[in-house]
């Protein structure tokens, strides 16, 4: 009975918004308490104690502060929870929600230690007169433009190898360009460009976030240009999604990599010519996926590809399992045994795993770079884009 | 859930160093200044803190006050920072919460003519202090016993003085040898320079003191196998090799005369390792007659009872004592102890790579160790230098020095080091066999000719009153056509090509470290390019290493001679000694500590440390550090991918409350 | 449980390595029933079978409570622990590798009914397989892994994500129950910790007898370790039929009988794999869901306003369903489509979401099942269930099940204490409205969700239980609160807290 | 009111952070402006620590550690110089040009090498002008 009153107490007078507005995200959808969430949590898999109904429940019966911090950071917004719930309660939502709440008065914000350095990365950018030369890694043959209809926009990209030894994003980044120029697009690589803001929001630095998506959309805006090119599915589900939210409708059509390779594909103005000789399997990035809903480009730009053998992992599309890291806040022993996991799968399909994402590639290499729970077989991770240009012979 | 750090109580004392500071700095400001930050309870100044006055003061605050946190705003903490954490300590603060804010060497004293700019960043560098102490958390100080006793590696001149030291001290020791006997190289040397003593003359009553020695455990033809160190202790595997001939035995060499091992028509032959392989020694032996113990051994790879399965058991028939026992096995003993001394040695280079010199080829190019051993009246010449070949006296002799040392950078065949002694040897053999046979001509080829130490100028000077002929230059090449030697050399100081027919060639061989590398490994030690240990430090610790506990004396360090051997070995002892008799090791506190939640167990942390203090638990899957080892540098918290592992009181979060204090935004001016 | 008490056990648990949680325990207060509460003293997390034999030679040892729970997804409060027992979390139990870290992936050991271990790769499709797994895996994730054989299991509840554990414990029925009975009909031997005077017990279960006896055992009588679960092949779309049956009308009772006496004809002359239905009105997915643009099912949502639209799909093999579109035609009223597998997986999606999907409000469960034996009394039924729930919020959904049709329903409540007491009297009312006294008990049987109902419940199966809870548990450790000493070892079933 | 650079000095504990007392206690002077702060090894210096001292507004940054080979934790150094360089390309990314920072080494003894490295950067990044990360922090 005490519990039950407890009930009122929290949330309030009938049916009425809560004035929390963590709380207001959480019950927006009325929670069923039917634990599918936690049991398709990768991360209550490793750590028993940390349960989304339970954190729920907590929220529902003490109110969204009861929630502890620790929770707060565990979650990888990964949003497998969401995708399996039968009312879709909005979990990573709410826990972004409440972690910019209570950023201001938290110990500990992004855990990570590469968290950190993205953190003030992300502050340095959203900086009003900042000069960047985003274009050093570009490198030659490869054309870029300062005006044009496209804009490839590369997020973080030039600056991941100054962190991210074992890995070298800037790959991506040439592979891309390349594609394009093949099809006879003079991408728009801009120095304004500044940081998409993705780990800003999702750590609850709302402030930095809106400063840089204001910073972008200025220079996007005024540049002219139709549609905006990303390889990165961060990136992709801010400015798809997101950027709305904070700068208003915009005109942009906004374009995963994978998207434009499959148009530019579909309209035969891409050739595969040579063949890639490999056995590939696909992970679904949250963003792109489960957060963006986009599962079948990257899989028709596979398809595409001659050569290629796709093999299906046995966990896909909304019930794909996450890399493991969140917006760089979360990286720690239970990531270890999740990565594991995932790999364990993989590997068991191919001898190649593609992503769609830039940081899905970098948190799996960072595995592969280090000391592994139990020994796995031979495996690579690539990323789509990549694959992509090797195939343009 | 956790919210920011609970309220904290941080008192400030500025110190005027009596004007050192205040003179430049304006003390009240920054006192003002220190008072209106966060958690700061109590803002101070003083004349002198460092006064006992000073320390009262700071000791009636920290009680009264219950400060939990303390910044000394004064001079550089290499000076007091020390001494105030020990005040604070009996105030009854945790003496980690003290940090010294440094206003004099790098404020007052730098900007002494800029007034207000040195007490505006007086300010911050006291501001920067604040927050860090308001991040600190207490630490403690975790000690570990010493255990007492120490192993010695090496029982040649080196470990035989050192162990002798550390016993008479009264220490435990336990000294190792691998071969049979103890003595090492100095026990075949016959003479020393500069005085031409009996090398053994002077080595075996050390020798017989340590086997005596009731402090001194002595494990001959034992080997270290394996080295685990814990917090004060190292816990040593020792293989004790099987002699197949008991204590019982009594020393009366029968089974030696009867073995059949080495006769004319033995299918198997051994050479002697004593005598440099000028000599055949039995399968059952004793090295040399003043070895220690005096044991026989047998030499199973070379007996016909172990070879043919049980064929020969002559010496058993023989023995007297019943003291051969072909069933024993290698034993394992298991060591405790608190300290390490590595004295492992040297051995002779083998200059067979070297062609040109023909060693290898022509019998009669020999090393100077073999030299050393035809000099001993009772060696395989009886003190005659002879040629192999034949056995006829040496009449012309050529030495060539630094065979394998001093070569080109990167000669895999030789070594870039200079071996220090070859010089004073060939010096030695010259003399000593001029004095036997004047009418042996001698040559010495030189490059350099090096006579550094005390009296060795002089020796060097007397040998050519001797008439030992010096040519500067080293052969191109030892004619070996005919059977006949000749050394083709060009005097650089003539610049005449010499062309001399030898009876025998000396080669003046390097040094080379024994090969230890399992024992290196297995106590974590480095070497040097050289192949030798690397020191703690080459020139204020050489006889210390990286492993706390762990000691290197004599040619195991570097090449010596036989003086710097023995001091070496002293000093290595009275290091040991000081190490083992603090009792205790206070484990510095200011070390890396990881967050199990947080470590990923990648491997990366123990990939970059250079002190081996990090290892990965594979059953718990994290990284693990040993607080005896880590010495707090911090390379892992920088490679380290999700933060798990810090350094005490230089965590990320404390550093970078220091950076945001200083920076400019932090002052308001 | 006092708190020294508490602190001793949790050091015991320490010790013996057993993962537990004593911190945030309101996490657990409740299931997916959501009013039964009851916060545990702890909860234990044990990964294997040594130690769930620790935790239950602890009970004993100590006479503490265990309450075991799977997944907490049952809607009846028997996974809730009232103050003072040990909340035993079954998940992991079967599912975790040496360091205890439960893998979401695993290759399940396939054994025949002998319990030898038999190829699936090989296996024929008329085949008896059964699946050995660990009491904390699930349907989902085992169907995942014999997905690459075409394999299922044969019985899944509609919560794919319950443990099997969980699926024996309330003899849960769903999808396949049609064709292979409740879960427990599926089991041909299983694992349990049982208790004793003197320890814990562990069993194995063998004789299929004991296992139905034991199925729907709600925690009574042990901790159920292992099973062998019966799975069945995949039917190929090919051999697949599913069909939509759709009637709308204003008349309730009119709607309910002409579809009991079509249920009834199907139920005679179909083998069928599942049969669901459920109510369809304006609000049951939102205006902007794909799925009312979608040009096969998109019809089924427009409904006129007074009216109410029965949708019944059946799912099963062709030749099991031949005469179905027969009987349909003999009932004029009633809509017959056949539709593809993915479609009828879509209908289910909307069944799923029926049961909640309303802002800030709660389901409120309790007299949420009936089981109506005679499909012909169903109109009768429906009729007196949505005179009694008018104006309320929820909506019906159900299962046609060959011996009966099985009706959910679940009041929604605004989380306030008034709405939740409403909600609760409604319930109230539902049941004296539908559980007339004349009706026989046996159409009130529970369905193992509605234990609340259960005080009404056969006598029979009360003896049953109590006899079985006297054979397994001698010590009484597993849910004694679910007998009520009082009521000389009646079963009453949870308690809700309102 | 003319630009005075702000340099965060990472000065390790047995060199760089000696050399500053030694060059205090030399009364050899050098700008206000360069602020140290003591690691006890440049080992531990954090790509991180550069960027959040150029991000707080710092106009430069300096690492002074030991000389090569006299680590007094063998190699920290080294590490340093390659966590300098990796920071070294974000920083031309960023804009800030890698001439804002600078590592190098000074013996306990070196207190002029101090000085001399901090009057030289300081008057360096004096001509580059303020930090444009600056002008936003600081008011």
């Amino acid at each position: 009975m005490t519990e039950a009153v407890g009930i009122q107490v929290t949330l309030g007078p009938d049916g009425g918004a809560s004035p929390d507005p963590a709380l207001r995200v959480l019950t927006a959808e009325g929670c069923i308490q039917c634990n599918k969430c936690t049991f398709s949590c990768p991360v209550h898999r490793v750590d028993v104690l940390f349960s989304p109904r339970k954190v729920i429940l907590q929220a529902y019966l003490g109110g969204a502060d009861a929630v502890s911090e620790r929770d707060l950071w565990a979650c990888l917004t990964c949003g497998e929870c969401q995708a399996v719930c039968p009312t879709q309660v909005p979990y990573p939502a709410f826990i972004r929600a409440q972690r910019e709440k209570l950023l201001p008065a938290m110990e500990r914000t992004a855990p990570c230690k590469h968290g950190g350095f993205k953190d003030v990365l992300a502050k340095i950018m959203a900086k009003p007169d900042l000069k960047q030369d985003r274009r050093a890694w570009i490198g030659d043959g490869l054309k870029v433009a300062d005006r044009g209809d496209v804009i490839y926009f590369t997020g973080c990209m030039p600056y991941l190898d100054g962190v991210f030894s074992y890995c070298d994003s800037a790959r991506i980044g040439k592979a891309a360009i390349k594609i394009m120029n093949a099809a006879g697009i003079v991408p728009v690589v801009a120095n304004a460009e500044r940081c998409c803001g993705h780990d800003a929001m999702w750590n609850g630095d709302r402030e930095t976030y809106e400063k840089l998506a204001r910073a972008n959309a200025a220079w996007i805006r005024e540049s002219g240009a139709k549609r905006l090119v990303t390889t990165c599915a961060e990136c992709y589900s801010m400015l798809k999604y997101e950027y709305p939210k904070v700068v208003g409708e915009w005109p942009l059509e906004v374009l995963h990599m994978s998207e434009l390779i499959e148009e530019l594909v579909k309209a035969g103005k891409l050739k595969f010519a040579r063949p890639v000789e490999l056995t590939v399997t696909y992970q679904d990035p949250c963003r792109l996926g489960r957060h963006s809903k986009e599962y079948d480009a990257p899989r028709e730009v596979l398809k595409a590809i001659p050569g290629l053998t796709f093999v299906e992992m046995d966990r896909i599309r909304e019930n794909s399992m996450c890399c493991g890291v969140g917006a760089y806040s979360n990286c720690d022993a239970a990531t270890k045994f999740m990565q594991q996991e995932r790999l364990e799968e993989a590997a068991s399909k191919a001898g190649n795993l593609v992503t769609a994402c830039p940081h899905c590639r970098i948190h799996f290499s960072c595995y592969l770079d280090g000391r592994p729970v139990d020994p796995l077989p031979e495996l690579k991770i690539v990323d789509l884009t990549e694959l992509a240009a090797q195939a343009l012979g | 859930m956790s919210r920011p750090g609970t309220k904290r109580k941080v008192g400030v004392f500025i110190c005027h160093c009596g004007g050192n500071i205040s003179d430049v700095v304006d003390v009240k400001a920054v006192r003002e200044f220190a008072g209106a930050q966060d958690d700061v309870v109590l803002a101070t100044d003083f004349r002198f803190m460092c006064s006992n006055e000073g320390q009262e003061r700071l000791q009636k605050e920290i009680k009264e006050k219950g400060l939990d946190g303390v910044v000394v705003a004064c001079c550089t903490p290499k000076m007091y920072e020390e001494l105030f954490r020990s005040k604070a300590e009996e105030a009854g603060m945790n003496p980690y919460l003290l940090e010294i804010a440094n206003i004099r060497e790098q404020c007052s004293y730098a900007h002494r003519h800029e007034p207000q700019k040195a007490t505006a960043k007086a300010m911050r560098i006291v501001k920067g202090q604040v927050e860090k102490v308001r991040k600190l958390r207490p630490l403690e100080v975790k000690t570990a016993p010493i255990h007492p006793g120490v192993a010695v590696i090496g029982g040649g001149i080196s470990g035989i003085h050192a162990s002798i030291l550390l016993a008479n001290l009264g220490h435990k020791v336990t000294l190792i040898e691998k071969s049979p006997t103890i003595g090492g190289n100095m026990a075949r040397s016959v003479k020393t320079f500069p005085t031409d003593d009996c090398a053994m003359c002077t080595l075996s009553p050390k020798m017989n003191e340590v086997y005596n020695h009731p402090g001194i455990d002595l494990l001959t033809y034992a080997e270290v196998k394996d080295a685990k160190r814990s917090p004060g202790k190292f816990t040593l595997t020792v293989e004790k090799k099987p002699r197949f001939v008991t204590d019982a035995c009594i020393g009366c060499n029968r089974c030696t005369e009867r073995c059949p091992v080495s006769t004319a028509k033995s299918p198997i032959q051994v050479s002697s390792e004593w005598d440099q392989g000028l000599a055949k020694r039995k399968a059952i032996y004793l090295p040399f007659p003043q070895a220690l113990p005096q044991l026989w051994t047998i030499d199973a790879d070379h007996c016909f009872y172990f070879q043919r399965g049980g064929a020969c058991r002559v010496c058993q028939m023989v023995c007297p004592a019943e003291a051969i026992d072909y069933t024993m096995k290698p034993e394992t003993v298991g060591l405790e102890v608190g300290a390490v001394i590595v004295a492992t040695g040297w051995k002779e280079y083998d200059p067979t790579p070297l062609g040109y010199l023909g060693f290898g080829r022509h019998p009669d190019v020999l090393t100077q160790m073999q030299v050393a051993r035809m000099l001993d009246y009772m060696g395989p010449t009886k003190g005659v230098v002879s040629r192999p070949s034949d056995g006829k006296p040496a009449e012309t002799i050529v030495m060539v020095q630094c065979v394998g040392s001093r070569g080109a950078p990167g000669d895999p065949d030789t070594h870039e080091y200079c071996s220090r002694v070859c010089c004073m040897v060939a010096v030695k053999h010259a003399s000593l066999i001029k004095k036997a046979r004047p009418a042996a001509e001698i040559y010495i080829l030189y490059n350099d000719l090096r006579a550094y130490g005390k009296g060795f100028e002089e020796y060097y000077a007397h040998s050519m009153e001797l008439g030992v002929k010096y040519v500067r230059g080293l052969p191109g090449k030892v004619h070996t056509d005919g059977g006949k030697l000749r050394v083709d050399v060009d005097d650089m100081l003539t610049g005449r090509r010499l062309q001399i027919p030898a009876d025998v060639v000396v080669l003046s061989a390097a040094m080379e470290p024994a090969p230890i590398d399992s024992i290196l490994s297995s106590l974590h030690l480095d070497k040097t390019p050289d192949g030798f240990i690397k020191e703690y430090h080459a020139k204020i610790n050489p006889t210390e290493t990286a492993v706390k506990g762990v000691f290197i004396a004599g040619c195991a360090q570097g090449p010596k001679d036989i003086t710097d051997s023995i001091a070496q070995a002293g000093s290595a002892a009275m290091s040991a000694a000081v190490f083992l008799g603090s009792g205790e090791m206070t484990l510095n506190p200011l070390v890396a500590e990881v967050d199990p939640a947080l470590c990923r167990a990648c491997d990366r942390c123990t990939e970059v440390c250079e002190f081996d203090a990090v290892r990965v638990d594979p059953d718990r899957l994290v990284a693990v550090v040993d607080e005896t080892s880590c010495e707090g540098c911090g390379k892992c918290t920088v490679v380290c991918p999700t933060g798990a592992i810090g350094v005490r009181q230089f965590r990320k979060p404390q550093i970078v409350a220091t950076i945001d204090a200083l920076a400019p935004v932090a002052v308001s001016p | 449980m006092d708190e020294m008490e508490l602190r001793a056990v949790e050091r015991l648990l320490r010790e013996a390595g057993i993962r537990y949680d004593g911190g945030e325990l309101r996490g657990y207060a409740t299931d997916a029933s959501f009013l039964t509460l009851g916060v545990p003293n702890l909860v234990a997390f044990p990964k294997d079978e040594a130690e769930c034999v620790a935790l239950v030679d602890l009970a004993i040892d100590r006479e503490l409570a265990l309450v075991p729970r799977g997944t907490g997804s049952g809607t009846a409060g028997a996974a809730v622990a009232p103050p003072g027992a040990i909340l035993v979390d079954m998940e992991r139990v079967g599912a975790c590798d040496a360091r205890g870290h439960r893998r979401g992936l695993f290759s399940p050991q396939i054994v025949d009914g002998t319990g030898e271990p038999a190829d699936l790769s090989k296996a024929g499709p008329d085949d008896v397989l059964y699946v050995r797994v660990g009491a904390g895996r699930t349907s989902d994730e085992t169907n995942r892994a014999l997905a690459k054989h075409r394999w299922t299991v044969a019985v899944t509840p509609s919560s794919g994500y319950s443990t099997f554990g969980g699926n024996f414990a309330t003899n849960a029925r769903g999808s396949g129950t049609p064709a292979f009975g409740p879960f427990g009909n599926a089991v041909n031997r299983l694992r349990i910790i049982a208790s004793s005077e003197k320890g814990a017990r562990v069993l194995e279960v063998t004789d299929p007898k004991e296992v139905r006896r034991l199925a729907g055992h709600h925690g009574l009588c042990g901790l159920v370790t292992e099973l062998d679960v019966r799975i069945a092949p995949v039917l190929r779309a090919d051999e697949m039929l599913c069909a939509i049956l759709s009637m709308d009308s204003v008349d309730a009772a009119h709607l309910g009988s002409t579809m009991g006496a079509l249920m009834k004809r199907v139920a005679t002359s179909c083998r069928y794999y599942a049969g669901e239905f459920l109510f369809i009105d304006r609000g049951i997915v939102r205006p902007d869901d794909p799925i009312r643009r979608d040009g096969v099912l998109g019809g089924y949502f427009s409904v006129p306003a007074d009216h109410r639209k029965m949708v019944l799909v059946y799912r099963g093999k062709k030749d099991g369903m031949a005469a179905l579109p027969a009987i349909a035609a003999d009932f004029p009223e009633v809509a017959y489509r056949e539709i593809t597998y993915p479609q009828f997986q879509a209908m289910m999606k909307v069944r799923t979401a029926a049961t909640g999907k309303a802002l800030q409000r709660v389901n409120v469960p309790g007299c949420e099942d009936f089981i109506i034996e005679d499909p012909a009394r169903f109109g009768d039924v429906l009729a007196r269930m949505f005179a009694a729930m008018a104006g309320a919020d929820g909506r019906p959904v159900g299962h046609h099940y060959p011996d009966g049709v099985e009706v959910h329903y679940r009041p929604q409540a605004a989380v306030t204490r008034a709405g939740i007491e409403e909600a609760w009297a409604l319930n109230l009312r539902l049941r004296e409205a539908v559980l007339r006294p004349e009706l026989t008990v046996e159409d009130r049987r529970e369905h193992g969700l509605g234990l609340a109902l259960f005080r009404d419940g056969p006598a029979s199966r009360h003896e049953e239980l109590r006899r079985l809870k006297a054979e397994y548990d001698p010590a009484n450790v597993f849910c004694p609160h679910l007998m009520d000493s009082k009521l000389d070892g009646r079963f009453v079933g949870a308690q809700f807290a309102i | 009111m003319t630009f005075e650079p702000e340099i965060a000095a990472f000065c390790c504990n047995w060199c760089g952070y000696a050399a500053a007392d030694q060059a205090g206690a030399a009364k050899l002077e050098y700008p206000a402006g360069v602020k140290v702060i003591r690691l006890m090894c440049t080992g531990m210096m954090d790509p991180y620590y550069v960027l959040r001292a150029f991000e707080r507004g710092f106009d430069g940054v300096i690492v002074i550690g030991c000389h090569l080979g006299a680590c007094h934790y063998k190699s920290g150094n080294v590490q340093a110089q390659d966590q300098v360089k990796r920071v070294g390309q974000v920083l031309r990314a960023l804009g800030l040009g890698e001439s804002r920072l600078m590592m190098t080494a000074a013996s306990a003894a070196e207190g002029s090498v101090f000085a001399d490295t901090a009057n030289a950067f300081v008057e360096k990044v004096r001509k580059l002008g303020p930090s444009p990360l600056r002008e936003v922090v600081a008011q």
